[in-house]
């Protein structure tokens, strides 16, 4: 039995609704993988908004790609665009005293929102396109329940080294 | 972005009005595409200078920031003009909406260890 | 708004219990595409048992695929694996006489199952590995409602052309 | 084929003995991973003669035919010795476990509009 990390790949065209599709196929990973169903939610969610980001800035037909790698101690979700990029950088996080008072209006939430809702995110955008990396640890009794000799890393700071190189 | 006839995120939504209040029960996605129906159903009520508005979460199936969003323009005109809006049976899209703020301007069931 | 075909693409490596990932993606799908649940079902059904026979005879590490092409009158899902193949004329039916008397002992029902679960099956095999294409067609009456002025032909048996060619 | 440490499906069985009957509730996936335990764990009930062993369905996840296939050999067990197999519960599933046979050795619900 190996305890080596699994990548899975679902390719989808830039339509409208078809985020769902990779989303439930994510959803029964995680819950698999033994995340409570809260944190299934999270990564759900995070999911939903990079895909409706990548799909809404897709400038042509070309497949967003979410390049899955479910870990022994947890699961790293790209999701990648041919769009034509942003800089990160540029948003800012969301003024709650301003919404408060006038409203929304246009979006502007689900960067934020992704941000909040996994243990880790890394953009990388060029004219070329955009990569969205989502990393969701798995708590540390989740770990030791299911494999007690395990000599992975456990805590989300010791883990960059298992990314996988863009 | 494309269109597809056959993957549209649908959302319906039932009327019961009681009095100066009404409850909008959704059905369906609160995505991208029904925003603009969202928006559009749930103005005429937000018009008629009810107390409260309630939405009730307990068919949605999906939700985007974009849908969140929408909630929030929904409740802080409700506000301006002296209503509220509420959310009921928000279930497990809590955490979404707290992290959008929803709480700062509707009535929004209490969420259970959410540190804004 | 476009009738067009849409492709989508999972790819699994080849390991034990990784088919419901792929399969709660389909289920989604299905279901969205207004498929009934007893339907739905029948299309998880055999969705997994192709997975699981991909995976089991699957003699490396490379990853099974699943092609999945949903159109306005249908789904059909591929299952390609990278096994040493089989010859699917080969597989008798079960026979339920003998079995009803000693019983099964070593599996044999999975093709059986796929043949009866979806409307049409083609499985092309060689010693570089397997393609099994399942077809499932929506009733006429789904398709007159979600697009009353549909041209695409609504009968399985019209519908060959729309097979994409392996 | 390889093994994952975590993708594993996953089997429990709860038994509930009733004097000459035992029910016997699924819970989790009867995939090929499983079957073998599935096997193991139910063996010493029919060794035991029982007048009838119910397998209770509700708390299954997945099912795969070689999951069935023991399902059909316990029954043909069962039947062997005067007893039998009776499925509960079988919900979803009921289909695949008709295409199978499953009624032809076992008490299944009856299924509306099964043509063999
Ligand atoms: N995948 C992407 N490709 C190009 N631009 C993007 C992408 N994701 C986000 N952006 C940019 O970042 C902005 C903020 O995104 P977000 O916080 O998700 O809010 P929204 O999409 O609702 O505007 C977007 O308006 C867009 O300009
Ligand atoms: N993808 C595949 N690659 C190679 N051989 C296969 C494949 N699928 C099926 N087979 C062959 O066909 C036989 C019958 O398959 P099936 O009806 O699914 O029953 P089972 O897998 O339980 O034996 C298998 O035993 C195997 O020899």
């Amino acid at each position: 039995m190996s305890d080596k990390s699994l990548k899975l790949q679902i390719s989808i065209p830039p339509v409208e609704g078809i985020e769902d599709v990779p989303v439930a196929a994510v959803e029964a990973l995680a819950s698999k993988m033994g995340f409570e169903p809260n944190r299934v939610q999270d990564i759900v969610q995070a999911l939903t908004e990079a895909c409706v980001n990548a799909i809404l800035y897709s400038t042509s037909e070309m497949d967003v790609e979410v390049v899955v790698t479910a870990m022994h101690n947890g699961l790293i979700l790209e999701v990648c665009d041919r769009g034509s990029g942003f800089d990160p950088d540029s948003i800012k996080p969301p003024d709650f005293k301003l919404i408060s008072e006038v409203g929304v209006k246009n979006g502007g939430f689900g960067l934020h929102m992704i941000r909040e809702l996994v243990d880790k995110v890394e953009i990388e955008s060029s004219e070329r396109g955009t990569v969205v990396r989502m990393s969701t640890f798995l708590p540390d009794s989740t770990l030791s329940n299911s494999a007690p000799n395990s000599t992975l890393p456990a805590h989300p700071s010791d883990s960059s080294s298992l990314m996988p190189q863009p | 972005m494309t269109h597809s006839s056959f993957l549209q995120d649908e959302l319906k939504i039932s009327e019961q009005i009681d009095g100066d209040r009404v409850i909008l029960t959704l059905f369906g996605a609160l995505s991208v595409t029904t925003v603009p129906y969202f928006r559009q159903a749930v103005q005429p009520y937000l018009e008629r200078n009810l107390a409260v508005i309630v939405l009730d979460f307990e068919g949605v199936t999906k939700i985007v920031s974009r849908g969140v969003g929408a909630a929030i323009d929904m409740a802080v005109q409700a506000k301006k003009q002296g209503g509220k809006l509420r959310l009921e049976n928000v279930g497990k899209y809590g955490r979404s909406l707290y992290i959008q703020g929803v709480h700062l301007v509707a009535d929004v069931p209490e969420l259970e260890g959410f540190e804004p």
